[in-house]
């Protein structure tokens, strides 16, 4: 596979380390009262669709990136490719 | 040999084709010496010395002979080579002649032309499909015992010698706007047009003569020679700049995203590869591939129709024209199109007796050809001869001499690469094949008859079409080139698979030895299922994968369940395309280069000294350090451990992963990321952090040392170093982005050395510059910035692994060997010792600190008695989830300490806790012990472990048992600390 | 039809046109007592041992494609009960006692072989751990035995100790570990179930599940609806797929195994011996095909198919401990989807929904565990409680802390 | 206190080899600085890179060479460089520079460093480096980290050859590649 970085281009996925459900990045809130319900269902019930997902890949052998790829699972397709860190910003991970 | 004598060895040598008569080569077939040419393949030399018979088949061990003149060979398979470079199942039709080559026939008991496990063949009405599911069940032992080794011992075809492969072999990395798939026509044209558009092309090519089909057909492109015509593309291509010509190259899989598998054959065609890589594998990364990879002749099912001297009839040609050898002396055709007539003609203007053409269509004959007598309408019902084609018989009874059969059953594009993402091909009754479906790879055109466009002008139309397409995706424009004009046929193909009136058994795949009569019983037992039919009766499972025998069969189980092929479906084409060398896949990471060895800054030292190391993950340390006189490694761990604790030891622990990590939020984020808090570190200390996972379960443990305002320097274990890392930037960059922190590995940077025990001050304090290392004003977990030796940097750290007083001290890894030898030195008056990772082991667990063995990743941070370090004060990462009912039980696993009752014995770790006297059973099973070793300190093993309630368990005794190995220990439960537990020294 | 060495003699000299269907082809009945979904080797294995043990008949078993075409039939056939941990060790241990009777017990020769399963260590820390699991194996009624490095020379003297990276230390050995044909398993246990009543249903996709007032109650199928008492989802590879439909999600996640297989080969490998510095194992078949795989490819993907990386690392696992395989070829590689678990165990439970049951997330090892978990979860559907080796396989136990973590990797499925 | 200085030592005690069109040699007077800073610091950190170093802070994949070519900024990631320069450049004066301009870090003993030429240079590399290196694509200006038979790399040009940057534990491995890649060459 592929993954085209968003700042490097096209580099074999064999650079990259997977991690899983970009959902990953919404932490939940320790302080809330269901943060055990939060916590475990974050955790634990990931998406797992036969289509489009969105998923983190780090960039281990390269920039040291974390990535959201939102790939396809049946085909492999990737349709985009973006820094995570600007998505768990634009998802307000502010502090 | 002189070049006249083994002319006339190779009786079956015409004249003209593409080998060169100047270049005699010896070779060797079952200790036949033999001799053919530069150009030949292993079976054109052994079709021109007339040896048919070249081996047996799989299961009933029928001779068998060559069939065809490429990849797609399911009959000629032989061991090439001799002892380590022994290549079985090599085929012999693409196997390039070189001076020396020795092949010996495979599968057979005896001399080849007298197997004795032939017998299997008269047996064969009770070996049908799936006949040994129904069978070797009773007496139920006798499976074991005689059924099944039987059944191994006659399985497989060839043999690997059993011994290392002495080659060498090689990866590499491709680059290229457009990968051409295949030296044919339409590979030829295409590569052609992109290099001269300015793309940067790859041309490759399984065989090692590019040219395709043009080299085994008399066609004409502009009044040349399709071999001419060739040769001139060829030579255009190699002086283009752009373009890579790749011979010998198979792109044997097509992978996502435009990666692609290519194998180049650098030395196969060479008796030896002499140091050099025999093979290498490359990965191809292409914008555009043009598959351009022709298409296979397929057999047609008639009794015997595996007896050697049947041959496809495209390969005839391939032989006759490009080979310069006839098969036979006396050749029949069976066609079900005109490609067979076409082999005809070949053979009547090469002079070769031609006996017959029959011919299964009930038209006109295409054409007529000179004293050769044509059977429209007709069917080969068998054929005889025992060891090679004598006879053939057709359904009317009718009967002719032939020595050689050639069979033409129509062309199957070869789609494979196409499907290897899954795609599915769609049925063309025009030539009755499966051609490309609409679902390609991303990225892939298909050109020529790989798309099922058999004649050589369409090929090069679809060439032109297609390439115009890629230049056109490229934005490139497409150089202004007319096509050549060329002679032409068409193939005309009735669809016709086997004949139903066949005397004998029919067969489908014969390097499996499937029959007509297997598809029907699958059909009759219920696998109708395309996948169940393959399963079932293993058509297309042999080395082969089918490549003539999978549209027959299933054409012919279509035609048992009344179905349309479309509607039958057809099996998955996966990777490779040909089989590919397991060793090539591995290219150079074998033997001691199968991974990196990072080596610590005192390895040479630690060489010098004579140290036995042992690989901790990617390292090497130092395990031990044996002086003369020790015989045991015991004895000379017992020692660095007793001198360290009575004076001082020296360890290399650079290995510890360290992460230099800076930023006006660094201790903001340490405390998210560790369980306990770290921004109420003061500067000048280092504090034990656990780190956990989100789930609640310890990830990883270390200190970390702050060392300013906002820099802190992390260490981790040796084996989690990257996996920590790699969280924390997860932590930086996902979960807190706007948090001001920069993390960097630092492990290469430093060497650092644990100098511990007792004098370790004293030590110190001769290396370090002006700095007071007394307990007052360094104290434990103390760190600094500080010069050594006269200014060079280093940091120095309070740290105790050892439980003893002791120090880590790190310089840059340059001054690395030179530190260790001026600490070595400097520690001469007080008798300082070495020590390796066994005897930094010993002193972990004579102090209690749980490592490797401990944090397994089920751990709790409880487990090892530091559940209160769980800050409840603040976030962090585990947090919530340490809080889960499962892992805070009462009863849950506590890590405590054991000794044997009987000071004698030796603690066994993977031992497990029973109740003394109490069952062996999982039902009764208290824990386990996870560490052990002999203390030099106590005199007596000890080791540390994980029982249930164990911190309320202090002084009972129960059994540690391991029926594994043999011992039950009876033990006590002590505390984890057996050395100095107050942790006086440490601090002293 | 009855199986014997008599009606292969009978058939032979008749021409092999005696035989009769495998199984039958029935047309879907409006209504069973339990309809399985999934006609894989689990969904079969259950279906024959709710007819046999628990005299449940009027049972369905709708597979979406032909029978056995999952994971049953693309897997490289070991079957082991070498685990760690109490939560699976019994589990697996009565998983190989049914594989050692399963011959007798549905009258088809899946051809059990058992030629031992070697794993290797290479590190003390490792054989520690190997200890503790052997001794774990031991107390759970398994076999294992330990071999120290001379051990393992004799066994296999082509492996590599001369040159190695990572040199071999010993290895943790199960005698009665093997292979078994897998396609056989699948068509063994179809036609134990069918010769006892049970209706195998293929082509018969599953489209959604009927539910009256929060209860399932039946299934929609391309074949048309079909009502039960009890519906039981057995569709690993696809459990998140089938399940969504029944609006559940599950700690699972779909991640593609590649698997491999050389060109037939005459016996070089005696058992089964899996490399524990890299990720590579490796049989061999009756045919003579070496069968070996390593790591899953690491990515989610429902493709069935993997890429390179992978496909390098295994043959670069299988040079480094076993060089004398080098000059053989790769025939075929090929994918199928696995359910990986957030823990690396799988779940054989009822669900929040009343009817509706569920049995999934085998990993990489499902096919070992075909005759147990048929058994446990036939068990389950006719007493509608757990069996007592699957008590710890729980769909709730990563709510109450209580995951069942061999490899103790955490909430990260492609590392288990 | 002890009166011997340490004496360093280059990771691969200053190699240096001429084989097959190649040539490989160790660099040992170079040193290795990362800074980091976050994004909206760029701008002034930009600045104090020109006044001290002449250079500018690099696009991730960039190089930055001043116009000397005794300083080069490799971009490596988008918050974090290295700046690689000349042993006799490091003073005091230029480590306080760096260190106020951003978060820095030592990094010259984390990294061996070889140079490679010669007309056979390429097909050395097309055998272990993923990246496409050919001319066209990636110029004086480029820069990539990457993964080269198992080991971490950092490669860029230099005029006519490439610099290769690879950790210091894992060196002598890396060599070892090399030097087998150039027996390989036909």
């Amino acid at each position: 596979m592929m993954i085209n970085h968003p700042l490097l281009g096209l580099r074999d996925a064999a650079e990259f380390v997977y991690l899983g459900d970009a959902s990953l990045i919404n932490r939940p809130d320790r302080d809330a009262p269901d943060a055990a319900a939060a916590f475990y269902e974050y955790l634990h019930l990931r998406d797992n669709p036969a289509g489009t997902h969105r998923e983190l890949w780090y960039h281990e052998q390269g920039d040291r990136s974390w990535l959201v790829v939102t790939r396809n699972t049946l085909t492999h397709d990737i349709e985009s490719v973006e820094l995570a860190s600007d998505v768990a910003r634009q998802q307000g991970r502010d502090v | 040999m002189s070049t006249e004598q083994s002319q006339r060895s190779q009786r079956n040598r015409v004249d003209g084709g593409l080998i060169d008569r100047s270049d005699t080569r010896t070779f060797e077939f079952n200790n036949k010496l033999l001799t053919g040419f530069a150009g030949d393949t292993l079976a054109s030399a052994l079709l021109a010395n007339g040896q048919r018979l070249v081996g047996r088949s799989f299961k009933y061990h029928r001779p068998r002979g060559i069939v065809s003149a490429g990849v797609e060979e399911a009959n000629a398979l032989v061991e090439l080579r001799s002892g380590n470079l022994t290549e079985p199942n090599t085929r012999a039709t693409v196997t390039e002649l070189f001076d020396g080559l020795v092949a010996k026939s495979q599968n057979h008991k005896g001399p080849l032309a007298f197997d004795v496990m032939a017998v299997n063949d008269a047996l064969a009405p009770f070996l049908s499909a799936g006949f040994y599911y129904k069978t070797f069940m009773w007496p139920k032992a006798f499976w074991e015992k005689l059924y099944e080794p039987v059944i191994r011992a006659a399985a497989g075809l060839g043999s690997l010698s059993g011994e290392e492969d002495p080659d060498v072999y090689d990866k590499g990395f491709i680059h290229c706007d457009v990968l051409v798939v295949g030296g044919g026509p339409a590979g030829l044209w295409s590569a052609l047009m992109a290099g001269r558009a300015g793309a940067r092309v790859v041309l490759a090519d399984e065989d090692f003569q590019l040219g395709g089909r043009l080299n085994a057909e008399t066609h004409t492109l502009n009044d040349q020679s399709g071999a001419s015509w060739a040769q001139q593309l060829i030579a255009e291509l190699e002086s283009l700049p752009n373009v890579r010509v790749m011979p010998r190259t198979t792109v044997y899989g097509a992978f996502d995203h435009g990666v692609y598998g290519a194998l180049e054959r650098k030395t196969d065609h060479l008796r030896l590869s002499e140091g050099k890589p025999r093979q290498v594998l490359w990965r191809v990364y292409t914008k555009r591939t043009v598959l351009a990879s022709g298409a296979t002749e397929r057999s047609i099912a008639f009794g015997n129709n595996d007896r050697p001297g049947v041959m496809l009839a495209g390969a005839v040609r391939t032989y006759l024209n490009r080979f310069a050898v006839t098969p036979g002396q006396h050749v029949a055709v069976f066609t079900n199109n005109n490609d067979g007539w076409q082999t005809a003609k070949d053979l009547v203007n090469k002079n070769i007796n031609v006996t017959a053409v029959i011919d299964s269509r009930d038209t006109d004959a295409p054409f007529e050809l000179n004293g050769v007598q044509a059977c429209m309408g007709a069917q080969v019902a068998s054929t005889s001869g025992r060891l090679g084609l004598k006879r053939i018989t057709l359904t009317s009874g009718k009967s002719f001499e032939a020595d050689c059969l050639a069979v033409s059953g129509g062309w199957s594009p070869n789609v494979h690469l196409t499907c290897h993402q899954r795609g599915r091909p769609v049925w063309n009754d025009t030539i009755a094949a499966f051609v490309p479906g609409a679902d390609l790879p991303s990225g892939m055109l298909v050109a020529g008859a790989a798309n099922g466009e058999l004649s050589l002008s369409d090929a090069l139309r679809s060439a032109q079409r297609v390439v115009n397409e890629v230049l056109n995706d490229l934005g490139l424009s497409a150089p202004a080139e007319a096509l050549p004009t060329t002679s032409d046929s068409t193939v005309d193909i009735t669809a016709f698979w086997h004949v139903k009136e066949s005397k004998g058994r029919a067969w489908v795949d014969w390097q499996n030895d499937v029959t007509t009569k297997d598809v029907a019983q699958a059909h009759l037992e219920g696998f109708h299922a395309v996948e169940h039919l393959k399963r079932y009766t293993t058509l297309g499972m042999a080395t082969d994968q089918g490549k003539t025998a999978n549209v027959l069969g299933l054409a012919i189980m279509a035609e048992y369940s009344g179905k349309s092929i479309p509607e039958t479906g057809t099996t998955i084409f996966r990777p490779p395309y040909t089989p590919v060398p397991i060793a090539a896949f591995a290219g150079r990471s074998r033997g001691k280069n199968f991974r990196p060895t990072r080596l610590t800054p005192s390895h040479d030292w630690a060489t010098e000294l004579g140290a036995q190391f042992v690989e901790v993950g990617p390292w090497l340390r130092a395990q031990w350090f044996p002086r003369a006189g020790e015989s045991h490694w015991r004895e000379s761990v017992d020692r660095e451990v007793l001198q360290t604790r009575a004076s001082v030891g020296i360890c290399d622990v650079t290995t510890l992963g360290k992460i230099d990590i800076q930023g006006a939020d660094a201790g903001v984020f340490l405390d998210r990321v560790y369980a306990n808090t770290f921004s109420s570190l003061a500067v000048g200390k280092v504090r034990y952090g656990l780190m956990l996972r989100e789930d609640g379960i310890a990830m990883d443990d270390g200190t970390t040392a702050r060392l300013g305002e906002h820099h802190y320097v992390m260490t981790t274990t040796t084996a989690n170093a990257v996996s920590v890392f790699r969280h924390m930037e997860f932590c930086r960059q996902c979960l807190w982005p706007n948090l001001d922190v920069h993390l960097i590995s630092a492990t290469d940077q430093w060497a650092q050395y644990a100098v511990a025990g007792p004098n370790s001050r004293s030590l110190l304090q001769k290396i370090v510059d002006d700095i007071d290392l007394s307990n007052e004003a360094f104290a434990f977990m103390a760190c600094a910035e500080i010069t050594v030796c006269g200014g060079t940097p280093a940091r120095l750290f309070r740290i105790s692994f050892s439980g003893e007083l002791a120090y880590e001290i790190a310089v840059p890894t340059r001054y690395g060997d030179s530190m260790i030898r001026e600490l070595m030195q400097a520690g001469e008056e007080f008798d300082v010792v070495p020590y390796g990772t066994e005897a930094l082991g010993v002193m972990r667990i004579e102090k209690g600190h749980a490592a490797g063995n401990e944090l397994i990743g089920t751990t709790t941070a409880a487990n090892i008695g530091l559940g209160r370090m769980v800050s409840k004060k603040k976030d962090s990462i585990g947090n919530v989830l340490s809080e889960r009912e499962g892992l805070n039980s009462e009863s849950d696993n506590r890590l405590v300490g054991f000794i044997p009752v009987d000071k004698s014995r030796e603690l066994q770790a993977g031992s497990h806790f029973v109740q003394t006297g109490h069952a062996v059973v999982t039902e009764n099973d208290q824990g386990w012990m996870s560490s052990v070793c002999y203390s030099p300190t106590l005199g007596h093993s000890i080791g540390i472990g994980y029982l249930q309630r164990g911190q309320d368990r202090m002084g009972e005794v129960l059994d540690a048992v391991s029926p594994l190995t043999d011992s039950s220990v009876a033990v006590e439960v002590v505390s984890p600390h057996f050395v100095d537990p107050e942790g006086e020294r440490l601090r002293g | 039809m009855r199986y014997s060495a008599l009606k292969i003699l009978k058939e032979g000299l008749s021409g092999n046109k005696g035989w009769k269907p495998a199984w039958r082809e029935p047309e879907p009945k409006t209504e069973y007592d339990v309809v399985i979904v999934g006609g894989g080797g689990h969904g079969l294995a259950t279906a024959h041992y709710l007819a046999k043990e628990h005299n449940i008949t009027n049972v369905a078993v709708l597979e979406k494609g032909w029978v056995g075409s999952g994971n049953v039939g693309r897997n490289t056939t070991i079957v082991r009960s070498n685990y760690l941990l109490p939560g699976n060790q019994p589990f697996y241990e009565l998983s190989m006692k049914l594989w050692e009777g399963l011959e007798q017990d549905f009258n088809y020769n899946a051809m059990v072989s058992q030629r031992g399963v070697l794993n290797l260590c290479h590190s003390d820390a490792q054989r520690d751990a190997y200890i503790r699991r052997g001794n774990g194996m031991r107390m759970s009624g398994a076999d294992a035995v330990l071999l120290d490095e001379a051990g393992v020379k004799e066994m296999c003297p082509f492996l590599n100790f001369d040159n190695a990276r990572f040199p071999i230390k010993g290895g943790l050995w199960q005698p009665r570990g093997g292979t078994v044909r897998h396609d056989a398993v699948a068509w063994g246990y179809a036609r134990g179930a069918d010769s006892r009543g049970v209706d195998i249903l293929q082509q018969c996709e599953v489209t959604g599940f009927q539910m009256d007032n929060g209860t399932c109650v039946g299934v929609y199928t391309s074949r048309g609806s079909i009502k039960a008492k009890k519906v039981a989802v057995c569709v690993a590879g696809s459990s998140s797929r089938v399940m969504e439909k029944a609006g559940l999600r599950l700690p699972i996640e779909s991640h593609v195994l590649q698997a491999f297989v050389s060109e037939g080969l005459k016996p070089v490998i005696p058992g089964v011996v899996t490399f524990g510095a890299g990720h590579f194992y490796i049989s061999q078949s009756d045919k003579g095909g070496l069968v070996f795989g390593g790591d899953i490819d690491g990515y989610n993907s429902y493709a069935q198919r993997g890429n390179l990386p992978v496909v390098e690392d295994v043959c670069e696992g299988g040079m480094a401990v076993m060089p004398m395989i080098g000059r053989a070829r790769l025939l075929r590689m090929w994918g199928g989807i696995m359910d990986m678990s957030m823990d690396g165990s799988p779940f054989i439970d009822k669900t929040d929904v009343p009817g509706l049951y569920f049995n999934g997330g085998w990993c990489y090892g499902g096919f070992k565990a075909t005759p147990a978990s048929g058994w446990c979860y036939a068990h389950l559907l006719a007493t509608d409680t757990p069996h007592e080796v699957a008590t710890a396989m729980r769909l709730d136990r990563f709510m109450t802390g209580r995951m069942i973590d061999e490899k103790g990797m955490g909430a990260q499925p492609n590392l288990h | 206190m002890v009166n011997n200085r340490l004496s360093p030592r280059p990771a691969l005690g200053g190699y240096e080899l001429t084989h097959a069109g190649i040539q490989v040699k160790e660099r040992v007077d170079t040193e290795v600085f990362s800074l980091a800073c976050r994004e909206s610091e760029k701008a002034s950190v930009n600045d104090g890179l020109q006044s001290s170093l002449g250079v500018v802070w690099p696009e991730v994949g960039s190089c930055s060479v001043s116009t000397d070519s005794s300083v080069r900024v490799l971009g490596l990631q988008r918050d974090q460089v290295f700046v690689v320069l000349n042993s006799s450049q490091v003073t005091d004066g230029l480590l306080n520079a760096l260190t106020n301009v951003a978060w820095c870090t030592q990094q010259s003993d984390s990294w061996a460093t070889l140079e490679i030429s010669g007309p056979n240079q390429y097909q050395v590399l097309e055998c272990t480096c993923p990246i496409d290196l050919s001319p066209s694509v990636f110029t004086e200006h480029h820069v990539a980290r990457t993964s080269m038979e198992h080991l971490s790399s950092i490669i860029y040009r230099n005029n006519d050859s490439f610099v290769l940057m690879t950790p210091t534990s894992s060196a002598r491995g890396f060599l070892h590649m090399i030097e087998e890649s150039i027996q390989f060459v036909d």
